[in-house]
């Protein structure tokens, strides 16, 4: 579904990595690690076409990703583009990656994470963790073929890595494939790649 | 004729001199900036 | 001519190697300071000390051989800014942007010069150290321009960015100066000024022109030899981890 | 592609909509600054009306540079702009409903707010409308040259914004204020409302483009 084929980038003349090659299949969930700093961000950006001045290729269903207009690639960084002085209502209905509001959905999700919310409340008001929760229940009630989260399990409680594992494994059962940055282990077995291996010093 | 300082020849003096100036300016900072990163690569080598 | 083109070809991707250019502009330097520093000196003295004095404003003219070339430089800068930025933009010549970096500061001081000899030689022929006439006004806003493109420099850590940010505001500003030109024509014709004309000296006499054309010619020359002083500093800032650097 | 750019709109609207220090400051400002001109000038109206269209435009033009220089920085902070570049959509619509609602929230109220303002500074009331019709014309190019400046010194708060905005609003400036005085000496203003026009038509693509390049080199 995504190749990645030689893919190098770098900052001014240093290169984060190089010559990284990925291939993902249907259905799958990848996890990006790699120590702090070494591109694990990087990488997923240029997967999502945020940073497009890489070297190499990534291709998608087999076409170049630049060709494609508007695939549908879900991507959630780790600045969750939420602002402060709208509701949480107002924050996930205007979200540009929702094309279907369905607020009953997310909030099911949000109380699956154990996460008490008001819609009409400023989303300003919650902390990073809840909000980080109600950024992963707008994953979760988006229809992607490729989801791109960076940093999922970060800041989150027992019972939202739980509820987390859960989503992963029902978005692979409706055909979707994950990819995902985490410097934690799991303790599942997911297809792993190390940016770390791809360091030419 | 240009030597005595009545009239205004002042002011084609103090015009000389700033342009002398922004000229000399212009040739000394790259000049310096230029000395100063070779010092540094001299140093490194040793 | 098909040979022609393949030498310009080759001249061109010479332009864009910083190595060749570090290495060619250190050998051709000595002789552009020599011939630029002859014809500095011969023009300024000739027009500052010999020429024949003007007999409707006496010596004071003579600031014209310091103004009128300023004024020429300040523009013809800005201009090949303008060229350099959509090299820049189109084939992201890296070299470019060091050209347009070095450049900058050259520009706005030869503006600065041509603003502030303009003011000095008005003070006595006009009475007053500035008027808002048209050309002054322009030459005010080209200034400003320069000093906004050094300080974009500033607010960007990545060069390659920065490169490309300066020259996207090069380029606006290219457009717009002839349309910002033209509105300041209208303004002025509007307004009425004092009927004042700088270049009212339509019988300027040979042994007044002579020094002003050696003139003009040696402050080209000096713009060619402290950008290419500025753009050897440029390429050695940034290219000081290069290996062809260190061994040079 | 006309549904996601019905989305842009709606979002900006409602986030400019609950941020209201961004429409109410460029107001004040415009306010205070019109009241400044009577006291350090002259409050002889023979003085003010003549200076009006000048006074009028000039804070216009201060008060608009408030609000536009922050056009991009919140999305580019907050994250929203890396959302939208993963969208893989063209950049375009962005840009150009961004300065669209921007200009609906700063210059509008100050367009509207300035036709009863300008009476303090005894504006001949036939040329209410003529300055008007220049302020409607003239400010959407002030608000493109402020989304430039905007998007080129993305992330930074700094002077670069007025000393790229102001030089490249001469024209507009220029143009605006002689419509008005012209037409109080009696004569045709359209034409300069027609160099205003043509003006923005021109810089129009071009600025959009030139703001599209500039976002996208913080994202290299």
């Amino acid at each position: 579904m995504l190749k990645v084929d030689n893919l190098s980038y770098a900052y001014t003349d240093k290169y984060l990595f190089e010559n990284l090659n990925l291939s993902l299949d249907i259905k799958t969930i990848t996890k990006v690690s790699g120590s702090n700093g070494s591109g694990k961000t990087t990488f997923l950006k240029n997967i999502s076409g945020i940073l497009q001045d890489y070297e190499g290729e990534i291709l998608y269903l087999n076409k170049n990703i630049k060709d494609i207009s508007s695939p549908n690639i879900f991507y959630a960084g780790h600045k969750n583009g939420f602002k402060d002085n709208l509701t949480v209502a107002e924050n996930l209905k205007n979200d540009l990656r929702n094309p279907v509001f369905d607020l009953e959905k997310i909030k099911n999700f949000l109380s699956d994470f154990g996460c008490k919310v008001s819609f009409s409340t400023s989303i300003g008001n919650y902390s990073e963790g809840q909000k980080k929760k109600i950024l992963l229940s707008l994953f979760a009630s988006v229809k992607a073929d490729l989801y791109v989260l960076d940093e999922p399990f970060s800041s989150l409680d027992d019972k939202g890595i739980d509820c987390l594992n859960e989503i992963f494994r029902q978005k692979t059962s409706e055909g979707s494939s994950i990819v995902f940055t985490s410097h934690e282990n799991q303790g599942k077995s997911f297809q792993e790649i190390n940016i770390d291996d791809f360091k030419n010093d | 004729m240009i030597y005595d300082f009545n009239d205004y020849n002042f002011h084609v003096w103090l015009v000389l001199l700033i342009t002398v100036a922004l000229i000399g300016l212009n040739l000394i900072v790259p000049k310096v900036r230029l000395n100063k990163i070779n010092k540094l690569k001299k140093i490194e080598k040793n | 001519m098909n040979r022609a083109f393949n030498n310009l070809k080759t001249f061109y991707h010479k332009l864009g190697s910083s190595p060749w250019f570090y290495r060619i502009s250190g050998i051709t330097i000595p002789y552009v300071a020599l011939l630029s520093f002859l014809f500095l000196t011969i023009g300024i003295v000739w027009g500052v000390f010999f020429s024949p004095t003007d007999f409707k404003q006496g010596d004071v003219y003579r600031i014209i051989y310091m103004h009128v070339p300023a004024a020429s430089v300040s523009q013809s800068i800005y201009y090949t800014m303008t060229v350099a930025a959509v090299v820049s933009m189109i084939w992201r010549m890296k070299m470019a942007g060091i050209f347009i970096k070095s450049m900058a500061p050259i520009g706005a001081s030869f503006t600065f010069l041509a603003l502030i000899s303009g003011s000095i030689w008005g003070q006595p022929t006009w009475g007053t150290w500035w008027i808002w006439d048209a050309r002054l006004t322009s030459t005010l806003v080209l200034f400003i321009f320069y000093v906004a493109i050094i300080s974009l420099y500033s607010s960007f850590s990545e060069k390659k960015s920065a490169d490309q940010a300066v020259s996207i505001l090069t380029l606006v500003g290219a457009v717009n100066l002839p349309i910002i030109k033209k509105s300041v024509d209208w303004w002025n014709t509007l307004h009425q000024p004092a009927s004042i004309k700088f270049t009212e000296s339509s019988s300027i006499s040979p042994e007044m022109l002579y020094p002003l054309i050696i003139s003009i010619f040696g402050f080209y020359l000096v713009v060619l030899l402290s950008g290419l002083m500025a753009m050897r500093a440029e390429i050695a800032k940034r290219e000081t981890n290069k290996e062809w650097f260190k061994n040079y | 592609m006309t549904n996601l750019a019905k989305r842009i709109f709606y979002k900006e609207l409602v986030s400019y909509r609950k941020r209201s220090s961004t429409y109410l400051s460029p107001i004040v400002f415009f306010l205070i600054t019109i009241a400044l001109y009577p006291l350090a000038l002259s409050n002889d109206p023979a003085d003010l009306s003549f200076l009006a269209p000048g006074i009028t435009w000039i804070c216009v033009l201060l008060s608009t540079l408030l609000s536009i220089q922050n056009i991009f920085n919140e999305d580019f902070e907050d994250g929203s702009l890396d959302i939208f570049f993963s969208l893989r959509v063209s950049t375009l619509p962005l840009v150009i409903l961004k300065i669209l609602v921007n200009w609906i929230f700063s210059s509008l109220p100050i367009i509207i707010l300035s036709s009863t303002v300008v009476f303090l500074l005894f504006l001949p009331s036939e040329g209410l409308v003529i300055l008007l019709t220049s302020l409607l014309i003239g400010t959407p190019v002030i608000s493109l040259f402020g989304a430039l400046a905007g998007a080129l010194s993305l992330g930074k708060s700094s002077i670069l914004g007025p000393a790229i905005v102001l030089p490249l609003s001469l024209p507009i400036l220029i143009l605006g204020t002689s419509a008005v005085t012209s037409f109080l000496n009696g004569e045709n203003p359209s034409f300069y409302f027609l160099m205003m026009l043509a003006i923005f038509i021109f810089l129009l693509p071009l600025i959009c483009y030139a703001c599209i390049g500039a976002l996208r080199l913080h994202y290299e």
